[in-house]
């Protein structure tokens, strides 16, 4: 039947109002159950709004403060528990970075590939979620799926869904299983297939357009002063992604687009997404190409690697070097570096300062969300009060990355 | 001051002086096992090994070695520099010592290394050493490598008591000698030696005897590795879950300084090491004052007490207030206590003399005891000196007997439970002691307050030669007890005085300047909470 | 990467520039805190450098040291490609004048972040819009991100209950006693300063 | 009590077999209820991310009935705390648990909801138990969907039997029982004497 379209002016529509106050969240399906929102309406118009984080404040930074540098993986792991291992390795580059180690590359291209796949199950979550918050719940059953295919891959590889804690200062915790390749290489088109299907579903849906359409959008040069990175700056056409920026790993050796949008709103960032999608699935397959099927994956160190398990048992020298990395903790040079990699909401950067001990003197990690969320209120506020969720949901806020 | 060149750092040196101390004297450590600062230099480890380069047009003194090629598989002559051990090797003005910055002696170390560790037994999840081991730090620092020998090590003696204190085992032993040669120089009883030769070598007591006497804790003490083990601390505790606060002995008048080990989770004390100190006890301690940490924690007085019944502080208090009440200060005498410290004692002295006005000062403390030449003094009490500094009029503890005998002092403050002498005749009168351990002056004490031991508050020390020396607060106070000069103070409110002290930095400053305060004098931390290592 | 931000730095401030150094390629200026802002807006406006993005603040405590909080800002130029990390020394041993002029006007983006460093460690930007308490709740004391505060001090906003009214223990074994998972690596200074 | 041996019971109606009309209702009703759980899914940190696994296809929470999300309290009986609680958090959770109506049920989803996990800090509360009661903990960090749905099949027990005492899931093969095979593994020692005291301790009579 034909869609209901009344021309309609809002001043019609505007019916004057007393200025109410609306408290939106900590509690509440679209806030993510950590972010709080006053709102100041003049009808359905968000007159002000005062956002509130803190909420899933864990006490990250402090608490690396009383392990070794090894004990940190852990943490990092829950800081944006969508793609752990993006943390993961994100931290081993920065130690590594410190410790002026590099890794081989077979564990270059490993962790390339567990990388993206985090990537991939990060933007199916957001994508997902988003939609079920606007009622769509049928993509976001679809894109669970496909997630839980990414994790079976990592779980093969880590052993744990989600908090995997697999990368370690000098390498990876084990090398790649022997099949690796083959889940990866057989789960990725089916993945593609059932993202392909949902983004019909979902694009075709006037519905689902009207509210994703000039809903939030942001200007280049406002969303640069605000300090955001990642898919959010990229859907406003900035396309400054640390992979093509600042290669690292093997970045630079594979080729992939970076995916741009062009008015900043909601959908575009929303496409973004599902863009970078297929291009970690490029990405993917060019690493495991390139991964080579034997060799070394930690680097030769024995002063941040582990010797074999195997050893400790049996020589005193093996059983020396595991004592002094488990208790005394690998020693890291003294002096401060900030790494930055791109995670799956832009630059995740760690500021390390270390005072030559075992034990990290400042831990500081800048997480891209934290930014991205304090500039909420310039996107909704003057917009309608429905407009928060499906802007909200399209920003990724994660909480333990949002407030540390 | 002559020089000679380390890595190219300039070091001074004194004549007669080894590369590795002047070295060490510069804060430049050279790799050792069996070198000690307090021993002589047997060169035996060869860990310390150092390229010296010739002077100008001289030959270069090298050694001829076969090298395995690699590639060719097949040995080949080159030439190596001949390395000197640095413990052995008398400094020279001008000379050019290589360490860190040769090729040769790094491979030398590792070397070295990997064949201490070549029979050695995979001990360090039971061995008491652990954590503080030269064996593990020398490895990550000068080894690196995987074990080359996949064979059977040899076996040796483990488990061997060497006397009523002493455990050793073979398997850990890298035969520096430095136990033997500290029996043979510094306890001056050469008890122990080496037999064997080789891969059997072994540390053994002299046919019919027992390692004995005074000074058997510091052989556990020299020993760079597991190998001997004090039954004392074996198996007690971790090294890395212990906290370490600078403290002196309370054995005697020496005032040895010593590392107090203890473990913050539990808030108990576990072990004395000896804190160098060149002015007063060097690097060693005596086996009776390794002991005294047991004193932390055996025969407390840790509640108050009225006629030998618990009661809390405040009843206690109040008890005294009865005490008291309505007796001329001329009758009343205050016990000052050697084994305390300066803070204490100035607090109970403020109360005597100044608060109360009483002239009848008394000091008490323990008996006599055992000396030697080396370390142990005959007065075994800790503060002697610093109480008749602070007060040179107090009498001496028989006075006060005669003085209660004699009816003229009906009631007594006194700190500190021991008594030099019979002390019976202190029944006749009203007894309040401040205690932080048992002895006849708290079986005699109408009221026992509670103090902390000398582990629980920071307090200074006088030892026999007059140096002042701070031990730190390293447990929390124990059951209701609080530091002496706390209760002292509390008694005089008790009394209806107003004390002019409420912390620990006020008597402080009133104790400089008094004849004790020769800080200078004063070796060790002056600051009481100066972290040790 | 560039030793250019550097030298235009030093060439327009000259003494205010304390000192600098580019381990690992990462350029960094120690600067004067009262020049905090005019060296933000330098380093905004000057086609030169053109630094765009407010990457990271943040603020590492150094108790023992004089002046003792270091406040550590991240900038990058999209255009020009390239990093700084510029670090203002404040405050004494009791966070007294700890203060900085607040550099939101230049980069909006660095709104949140001023009130976390002002939440977490205790540094007070003079002329930020608001300066609240942004993580911890308002009705939180101390600054956990200063190495005095103990990691295990509790405030909480709810009483908690007792086992009696929960009819069950409630008492976990802590993870961490007071200085386990501490390595001993770092022996630290020894839990009691001296009391009193 | 509430560990898995009771979990594992093929689910009988307590008191249907003693025949008091009380109890009959009572079964009743709790049978009735464990099949139509509303949930107030308060979800907060990393737990999160396997509650929404757990409503997807592959482990189906519907299987249960428990899988309608109520956003409001007033609507819900069964209150999953899923995640980490934070000090600023706690307020929220205690009102929140408030204004649900009774009969009303609390899954603690996580480490970090029984205990507090490894966040032992200034700013993470030690457990939710700390602030309003517990019906079944879930440990695991997160725990895999497995585990959550022993948990409720733990919970749908407890409410059948209308016992209100908290539980805890545990592994479905509890190592304790199988100490002797191990220690006999490792000492081929058939008497039980020579099995170390504290294994024997953790063997289950």
């Amino acid at each position: 039947m034909e869609p209901l379209d009344i021309e309609l002016d809002e001043g019609e529509l505007e019916l004057p109002a007393e200025p109410m106050h609306l408290n939106m969240g900590p509690s509440h399906p679209a806030m993510h159950g950590t972010v709080r929102m006053v709102l100041e309406l003049s009808g359905e118009t968000i007159a002000k709004v005062d956002v509130q984080v803190g909420y899933l404040h864990r006490g990250f930074e402090k608490m690396c403060e009383r392990g070794t540098w090894a004990q940190v993986f852990p943490y990092v792991d829950r800081l944006n528990y969508v793609s752990p291992m993006l943390n993961n390795v994100g931290y081993a580059l920065a130690v590594e970075k410190l410790c002026g180690l590099s890794v081989p590359d077979r564990c270059q291209w490993y962790r390339m590939a567990l990388g993206e796949l985090a990537r991939i199950s990060d933007h199916l979550t957001c994508d997902g979620a988003m939609a079920m918050e606007l009622g769509a719940f049928t993509p976001f059953l679809w894109f669970i799926k496909a997630r839980e295919m990414v994790w079976d891959i990592l779980e093969e590889e880590t052993g744990a869904r989600l908090t995997h804690s697999f990368g370690r200062i000098g390498g990876m915790a084990e090398p790649p299983t022997p099949d690796f390749k083959k889940l990866c290489l057989a789960a990725l088109p089916e993945i593609l297939h059932i993202v392909e299907e949902g983004e019909r579903m979902l694009l075709n849906n006037r519905i689902f357009l009207d509210r994703l359409e000039n809903v939030g959008p942001i200007s280049k040069a406002d969303a640069v002063a605000l300090g955001w990175t990642g898919p959010c700056l990229r859907a406003t056409g900035v396309s400054y992604d640390i992979r093509k920026a600042h290669p690292y790993l093997k970045y630079d050796e594979v080729d992939f687009e970076v995916p741009v949008g062009t008015r900043g709103d909601t959908l575009d960032r929303f496409l973004v997404r599902l863009g970078e999608i297929r291009q970690s699935k490029r990405i993917i397959e060019q690493s495991l190409e390139r991964m080579a099927d034997s060799g070394p994956v930690n680097c030769d160190d024995p002063r941040v690697v582990l010797p074999p398990k195997s050893e400790v048992y049996t020589t005193i020298e093996a059983t020396i070097q595991h004592f002094k990395l488990i208790m005394e903790g690998a020693k890291v040079p003294a002096g401060e570096v900030y790494s930055y990699t791109e995670a799956g909401n832009g630059e995740l950067g760690y500021y390390l300062v270390s005072d030559g001990s075992g034990t990290p003197y400042r831990v500081r990690i800048r997480p891209p969300c934290f930014q991205i969320v304090g500039g909420v209120s310039k996107l909704i506020e003057g917009r309608m009060l429905a407009d928060i969720v499906p802007t909200f949901g399209s920003l990724n806020m994660i909480g333990g990355e949002c407030d540390h | 001051m002559a020089t000679f060149k380390l890595d190219g750092k300039t070091v001074p040196f004194e004549p007669g002086d080894t590369i590795i101390r002047a070295a060490d004297r510069q804060g430049l450590t050279i790799p050792h096992y069996c070198w000690h600062p307090g021993l002589s230099s047997p060169a035996n480890c060869r860990m310390c090994l150092v390229e010296i380069l010739p002077k100008p047009g001289q030959r270069p003194l090298s050694l001829d070695i076969l090298e395995l090629d690699a590639k060719t598989g097949e040995y080949k002559p080159v030439q190596k520099p001949k390395l000197q051990p640095a413990c052995y090797m008398a400094a020279a003005d001008g000379m050019e010592v290589l360490g860190d910055t040769s090729e040769h002696v790094v491979k030398a170390r590792h070397d070295v290394q990997e064949f201490l560790l070549l029979n050695h037994p995979v001990d360090c999840p039971i061995c008491d050493q652990s954590g503080e081991c030269t064996l593990q730090d020398y490895w990550l620092e000068y080894q690196k490598t995987q074990k080359r020998m996949h064979d059977e090590p040899v076996h040796k003696p483990k488990g061997v008591e060497f006397g009523a204190t002493i455990v050793y085992d073979g398997e850990r032993c890298v035969m520096c000698t430095r136990c033997v040669r500290f029996m043979a120089e510094v306890a001056k009883d050469p008890v122990l030696d080496m037999r064997e030769r080789g891969n059997l070598n072994e540390i053994f007591v002299s046919p019919g005897r027992q390692l004995d006497g005074h000074y058997t804790f510091m052989t556990e003490h020299v020993c760079p590795v597991g190998a001997l083990t004090t039954k004392d601390f074996r198996f007690k505790a971790r090294v890395w879950f212990l906290r370490t606060a600078p403290s002196v002995c309370q054995g005697c008048a020496t005032g040895c300084n010593a590392h107090l080990d203890y473990d913050p989770r539990y808030n108990k004390a576990y072990r004395y090491r000896p804190r160098d100190n060149e002015k007063v006890n060097k690097y060693w301690m005596c086996d009776e004052g390794m002991l005294t940490y047991r004193e932390a924690h055996d025969g407390r007085v840790l509640e108050a007490s009225v006629d030998a019944a618990a009661r809390t502080t405040a009843q206690a208090l109040d008890e005294v207030k009865s005490l008291f009440t309505g007796v001329p200060s001329d009758s009343v005498g205050v016990v000052l206590s050697a084994r305390y410290s300066l803070e204490d004692n100035w607090a109970l002295r403020e109360l005597a003399l100044v608060l109360m006005g009483t002239k009848n000062v008394y000091w008490s403390g323990r008996p006599d005891g055992y000396e030697d030449d080396i370390l142990i003094h005959r007065d075994k009490n800790s503060n002697t000196r610093g109480v008749k500094d602070l007060a040179p009029t107090a009498k001496p503890f028989q006075a006060l007997v005669d003085d209660v005998a004699a009816r003229r002092i009906t009631h007594v403050i006194a700190l500190g439970g021991s008594a030099p002498g019979d002390a019976s005749t202190l029944r006749a009168a009203k007894l309040v002691t401040i205690a932080a351990h048992r002895g006849p002056m708290t079986d005699l004490a109408t009221v026992v307050l509670p103090a902390t031991s000398w582990a629980e508050h920071s307090g200074t020390y006088v030892n026999a030669k007059g140096m002042r020396q701070i031990a730190d607060k390293a447990l929390e106070p124990l059951g209701a007890s609080k530091p002496a000069w706390k209760q002292v103070a509390d008694v005089a409110t008790a009394l209806g005085f107003e004390p002019s002290w409420v912390k620990l930095k006020h008597i402080r400053g009133q104790l400089i300047g008094t004849a004790a305060a020769d800080a200078h004098a004063t070796p060790g931390p002056v600051v009481g909470n100066a972290s040790a290592e | 990467m560039s030793q250019l931000v550097l030298d235009k730095l030093k060439e327009r401030f000259g003494a205010a520039i304390l000192e600098t150094h580019s381990n690992f390629g990462d350029d960094t200026a120690v600067v004067d805190a009262a020049q905090w802002k005019a060296i933000a807006k330098f380093l905004r406006e000057d086609p030169a450098l053109d630094f765009d993005l407010p990457v990271d603040l943040c603020g590492v405590d150094y108790p023992n040291r004089l002046p003792r909080m270091e406040v550590v800002m991240h900038l990058y130029s999209i255009a020009r490609h390239h990093r700084v990390r510029i670090k203002a020394r404040v405050g004494d041993e009791d966070m007294d004048g700890a203060e900085l002029d607040s550099v939101v006007s230049i980069w909006p983006g660095f709104n949140w972040l001023e009130r976390e460093v002002f939440d977490m460690s205790g540094v007070r930007f003079r002329g930020h819009p608001d300066l609240r308490r942004i993580l911890m709740y308002p009705e939180f004391e101390g600054h956990p991100l200063q190495r005095t505060y103990p990691a295990d001090r509790t405030q909480p906003l709810v009483p908690y209950r007792t086992e009696d009214e929960a009819g069950m223990p409630l008492n976990k074994l802590e993870p961490f006693g007071h200085d386990e998972g501490m390595p001993f690596g770092r022996v630290g200074p020894h839990p009691h300063a001296e009391d009193n | 009590m509430g560990d898995m041996s009771n979990a594992n019971r093929s689910l009988t109606i307590d008191g249907s077999e003693q025949g008091f009309a009380t109890t009959k209702v009572d079964a009743l009703l709790g049978w009735a209820r464990k099949y139509s759980l509303f949930a107030y899914p308060f979800i907060t940190a990393c737990c999160g991310m396997e509650f929404m696994a757990l409503n997807s296809p592959r482990f189906d929470l519907a299987r249960f009935g428990a899988e309608a999300p109520r956003f409001s309290p007033r609507q819900s009986d069964l209150l999953w705390v899923v995640g980490t609680i934070s000090q600023r958090q706690g307020p929220v959770l205690k009102r929140i648990y408030e204004q649900m109506m009774e009969p009303k049920w609390v899954f603690a989803f996580g480490t970090c909801a029984s205990s507090g996990g490894f966040y032992d800090n200034y700013t993470t509360v030690p457990g939710i138990d700390k602030i309003i009661p517990v019906d079944v903990y879930i440990p695991g960090c997160p725990p895999r969907p497995e585990a959550v749905l022993d948990g409720l099949m733990l919970l749908q027990d407890k409410i059948a039997r209308g016992e209100r005492r908290a539980g805890v899931v545990k592994p479905r093969v509890d190592p304790a029982e199988h100490v002797k095979e191990l220690v006999q593994l490792r000492r081929s020692a058939n008497d039980p004497s020579e099995l170390a005291p504290g294994l024997l301790a953790g063997v289950r009579k």
